[in-house]
């Protein structure tokens, strides 16, 4: 789960890595408190989770009050943006790239840093490779301070900026450590006209697997682009939402992506994607009620041999169908242990069981554009 | 004749007692597995589906001399499982659990390395030699899918296995290890780390491939065939062709985000060294007959 | 350093391992109202650090106030006890040994534990090797719970039992890292008859060379069986105090033992054991100083081509015996660079230089016999 | 003709420009050795005694390619300092400072182990190879002590080590290479570990162990004469004979305790093993000649 910058800093924070100084704001009434708080000029910055915050103009500076609070209404109004942070405007010196994140492949965590900060990462990956410094932390091991030396010596730090550099990267690892991390990054890490550094922005990412020990920060509404995704995610059934006319309802997340890719060889496209598998084989009707808020053209059930019998699934939607009554017509490809069995309770139905999946797909495809039924 | 697991191997089942541990005991006997022992805490003196249950995985390994562990043991207490099972010299570990967290993961591979040992998972339906032994959740009753063979096949992937080896199975082959390497951002045991098992297994002739977007798994395995660490023909299958950029698609692992782990590029690389890759489950089985007779 | 009982036994009631109620008392005039805190039956503890206080009768059981105040004044007035541990008597169901420390060859924290508690480990190991459980905590890994249970199924724990000493365990672990112990151990680890685990007595031993992160617990006079020695420590200089006639001041420790083994050989015997190689030897004045002390017949001074040249450390002699005025006659074995310059120093203030060991070792035994100078 | 250390080794002086670096930087370039470079983080750029300083030890190696490293670090950074060597790829460290904390040695040692390296010391002279090189803080100048030749010298002392090799040399013989593993209680290297190293040196025909009170180290010395890891003679000398028990006799790691770690044991061990053992340095000549006639 990604937290929000204000998140980020405020963890930041409290681990004792400078921030700007900075006020949250979640009602248009209280901007101007804010303002007062962190002073002019100051930066206004919509906490949303999408990346190029920036080139979106969800980032403004504002010289003045006046200006502040146009660029606040029209941020919170206009653009539909629930909350707000407001910082002090930092004069720059310098700006750094520093994150913490892991390497699947050596299993061990990994620090990045570059001198070119503000930059993507990637884009510095690809256009000077030679300015990001890494160092690797081996799982076990502390983070020694030989290898703060590293980045810092690295990233060309002197003096007092190399100091605070050193003191500010065991703060982000020990964060990664603390909150099962799968990125701590500052970018950029501003230094100073006055020779500070501090961090003017800061991304979070936690792993949701380690949700049971990591409770910190819920999942809310505001993670999400719609009201059914944050439903979903609170149920544990792993949807996504589009803006396509066939929505998947299949078991295993390989099988789904599978499903997708054809729909979209077939020239259709896809209005949801949900994974009904493994233990959520049982949730067939809430599943399927997630899917048909979306309102889809077509529902195409797709599954093959999960630990549940082909008949027990095929069951539960058939249940599904007799509760929820969709408009929808559905298409199934249900097959494995019991398929037979399963075929059977389909057609009783009134639905048609298909065994292969690219048939089934090219039906939704059709049936999608307004084929017959 | 088979990687990781035949029938001699002496498998434990930790957590054997619960519900899904004794379930699956019962099936991986049927499947002919030789589970010789179970673990869970405090429960020594029991019995599951005959299988003698021991408090410790020491103990378990002193009296059954198991070489291999399969867990069901939920992902909170995964890690320790793990550990477990490594400190008493256990080499092959398969983690079935959904949900260990990554930090965890990153420690078990860690030490799995450097005790050379191989952890699969987690997130896995595991291990099966069709026809010999399983560790694991598969539904090895489905004669279309588990038949014994000389593909050797490594997946993230549960059901897209099925779909997919079916089609391979269709076109007249059968499978001799297929290992489900899981879908978590860190799997323990990575595709690559598998190939020099498959390699030296005269058992299997050619691998198949279940691999989708997401992470470098793909295309470290496109790297030790270019190394010649591996040599036989491959076929492989990448699911998440189409797949938008930036989300997480179903599997913790399956997300492309700042260009890495797309399917094309994926697919360059593999076809660069020689890989016939199928672009949708039913191109797997003509691709295969044509990578067998190369 | 080793700490005593009452130190420990605050370390394991922070760490929350539970301890016996206890008051420590330092006047006698204390007693009283230590014993009112504690109960009765109670124990009398004599706070010192050697080995086999039950035996020596350094803990005593009392079952009545008079009983318990007269045997504090015994231990306080005749065995010139310092400090008393009262704590409250508690009931035995069982005796556990557990402690964790170091394994120098796998390079480990090796955690014993034994159903034989009460017993030292030695002769446990001696008797009944079969019932010592051991466990290795790898280093850069945390214990893990396996472990824990690995070693209370080993002691055949039960029930309300095993759960406590499987918080009980975690906390030693915790104490040997965070205190860089050499030993943490519980001897006995008392089950109670109403079912509590208690850490009815506890030794700690804080690795030296990690004083300067390790600030909570100074060496006092008290850890030292004379003043001479307690000086030595404050300074730096290693320093023994035996009751034998001969003084050694010898450069390195080995070299310290060899000439420490050729006196017991020669039939001489040891007066103090003093080691001024490396950084020391620059400061002979301050070690023939504490060597002096204990009124020894004889001095003799061993070194054998250390950091300093010999002539540097022959003049630190004779300068110090020019301000120390020793009554005692010494004895110089100091080879090395500059051998030839050093023996013109010391037979200017009318020392002989002898130029091999058992020559010299020979002489000072003599000497210490009333032989001729 | 030599284990651990030759003319050809290139070192690192971690810590050189501090006194004790840079005076024994001069003294080892003084008796052949081939010094590299230097590392003190801030003082890159300078030199010392004509050598240059770098801020880290990766840094170092990228442009020297040292394959060694001795270093001048207070105990408290110790731990630090050997990590970024074994970090950079460096296989051969030497451990000066006294006073390193057990815990920190505990963790170098499992670290080195873990990576195949070998860290000597602490709380040692060092490593020399007579009239080729030295890492650490040897009076390589004294004639009668430090001649070459083929005695493989083992020591846990320092003046000792001088007093008992100076009774060799007097009777004829010279040194190959003479390590001190120190007189902590965890050195991180041992004596046995030292055994492979000088069977398989031409240069070393017998070796010296210079011993003490304390540990097990003597008693492993002899399990691996047992198990015929070692097989060239051996003269030992160990010191402590006659210490009271349960006092640390100077050393950190020379104390008996619980019956542990006596002399006497050491010595029944070592001869049952064939070690010639001497009683005391004068005896060490003869046994020598001894030790070499078999």
């Amino acid at each position: 789960m990604k937290l929000f910058e204000y998140q980020a800093k405020e963890l930041f924070a409290e681990a004792g890595i400078p921030v700007p100084k900075g006020a949250l704001v979640e009602n248009e009434a209280d901007c101007a408190a804010a303002i007062e708080k962190v002073g002019l000029p100051c930066v206004i910055k919509s906490q949303v989770l999408q990346g190029g915050r920036g080139k979106a103009g969800l980032i403004q500076l504002a010289e003045t009050k006046e200006e502040a609070l146009l660029k606040a209404h029209d941020l919170m109004v206009n653009r539909n943006v629930g909350k707000l942070l407001f910082e002090e405007a930092l004069s720059k010196e310098k700006e750094i790239y520093i994150a913490v994140t892991i390497d699947p492949v050596d299993s061990s965590a990994l620090i990045m840093a570059s001198s070119e900060g503000g930059m993507e990462i990637e884009e510095v990956a690809v256009k000077m490779p030679d300015k990001i410094v890494k160092e690797r932390v081996k799982m076990f091991r502390a983070l020694s301070p030989f290898q703060v030396r590293n980045v810092m010596f690295g990233l060309g730090l002197k003096g007092e900026a190399f100091k605070q550099g050193a003191t500010i990267l065991p703060k982000m690892f020990e964060l990664f450590k603390k909150f099962d991390a799968e990125l701590v990054e500052i970018n950029p890490l501003i230094l100073t006209k006055d020779g500070r550094l501090v961090a003017a922005d800061g991304k979070v990412s936690i792993d949701d697997n380690a949700g049971f020990r990591q409770k910190r920060f819920p999942i809310t509404r505001d993670h999400f682009d719609s009201d059914v995704e944050y439903e979903a995610a609170v149920k544990g059934i792993p949807y996504l939402q589009f803006d396509g006319k066939i929505a998947l309802m299949c078991a295993g997340a390989g099988l789904t992506n599978t499903v997708y890719d054809l729909i979209n060889y077939y020239g259709g496209s896809v209005a949801s994607y949900l994974e009904f598998g493994g233990p959520n084989y049982r949730r067939a009707a809430e599943a399927m009620d997630l899917t048909l808020r979306n309102k889809p053209a077509v529902v195409l059930i797709v599954t093959f041999g999960t630990i549940a019998r082909a008949d027990v699934m095929a069951q539960g939607i058939v249940d599904a169908i007799a509760q929820l009554k969709p408009s929808a017509p559905i298409i199934t490809a249900i097959r494995g242990t019991g398929e037979e069995e399963a075929a059977a309770i389909l057609k009783k139905t009134g639905l048609e069981p298909i065994s292969d999946t690219e048939e089934a797909v090219k039906r939704a495809v059709e049936l999608s554009k307004g084929g017959a039924r | 004749m088979s990687i990781f697991i035949d029938s001699e191997t002496k498998v434990l089942v930790q957590g054997i007692t619960g519900n899904e541990g004794s379930f699956w005991t019962k099936h991986m006997l049927g499947c002919g597995t030789h589970v010789v022992g179970g673990v869970t805490p405090g429960k020594a003196g029991q019995q599951v589906e005959g299988v003698p249950v021991f408090n410790t995985v020491r103990k378990a390994v002193a009296e059954t001399k198991a070489d291999a562990s399969v867990l069901f043991v939920p992902p909170a207490f995964t890690k320790d499982a793990v550990f477990e099972a490594l400190d008493a010299g256990i080499g092959k570990i398969v983690v079935t659990a959904e949900g260990v967290p990554v930090h965890d993961a990153m420690e078990i591979r860690a030490a799995a390395l450097s005790e050379k040992a191989m952890v699969i998972g987690g997130n896995t339906s595991g291990v099966i030699t069709p026809g010999k032994a399983m560790m694991g959740i598969f539904p090895y009753w489905i004669d279309r899918v588990y038949r014994p063979g000389t593909i050797g096949v490594m997946t993230r992937s549960g059901s897209l296995t099925n779909e997919v080896t079916a089609m391979a199975i269709k076109a007249g082959f059968g499978v001799s290890t297929l290992v489900g390497v899981g879908g978590d951002s860190v799997p323990c045991t990575r595709f690559a780390e598998l190939l020099p098992l498959y390699e030296k297994d005269d058992g299997t002739k050619t691998i198949l491939m279940i691999g989708e977007l997401g992470g470098t798994m793909e295309e470290e395995v496109a790297e030790a065939i270019e190394m010649r660490v591996f040599t036989k023909p491959m076929v492989a299958f990448i699911a998440g062709r189409t797949a938008p950029s930036g989300k997480r698609m179903g599997h913790a692992g399956a997300i492309v985000s700042g260009g890495k782990g797309s399917v094309a590029g994926k697919i360059k690389a593999l076809e660069n060294v020689g890989v016939f890759v199928a672009d949708r489950p039913s191109a797997v089985g003509p691709l295969m007959q044509k990578a067998v007779a190369k």
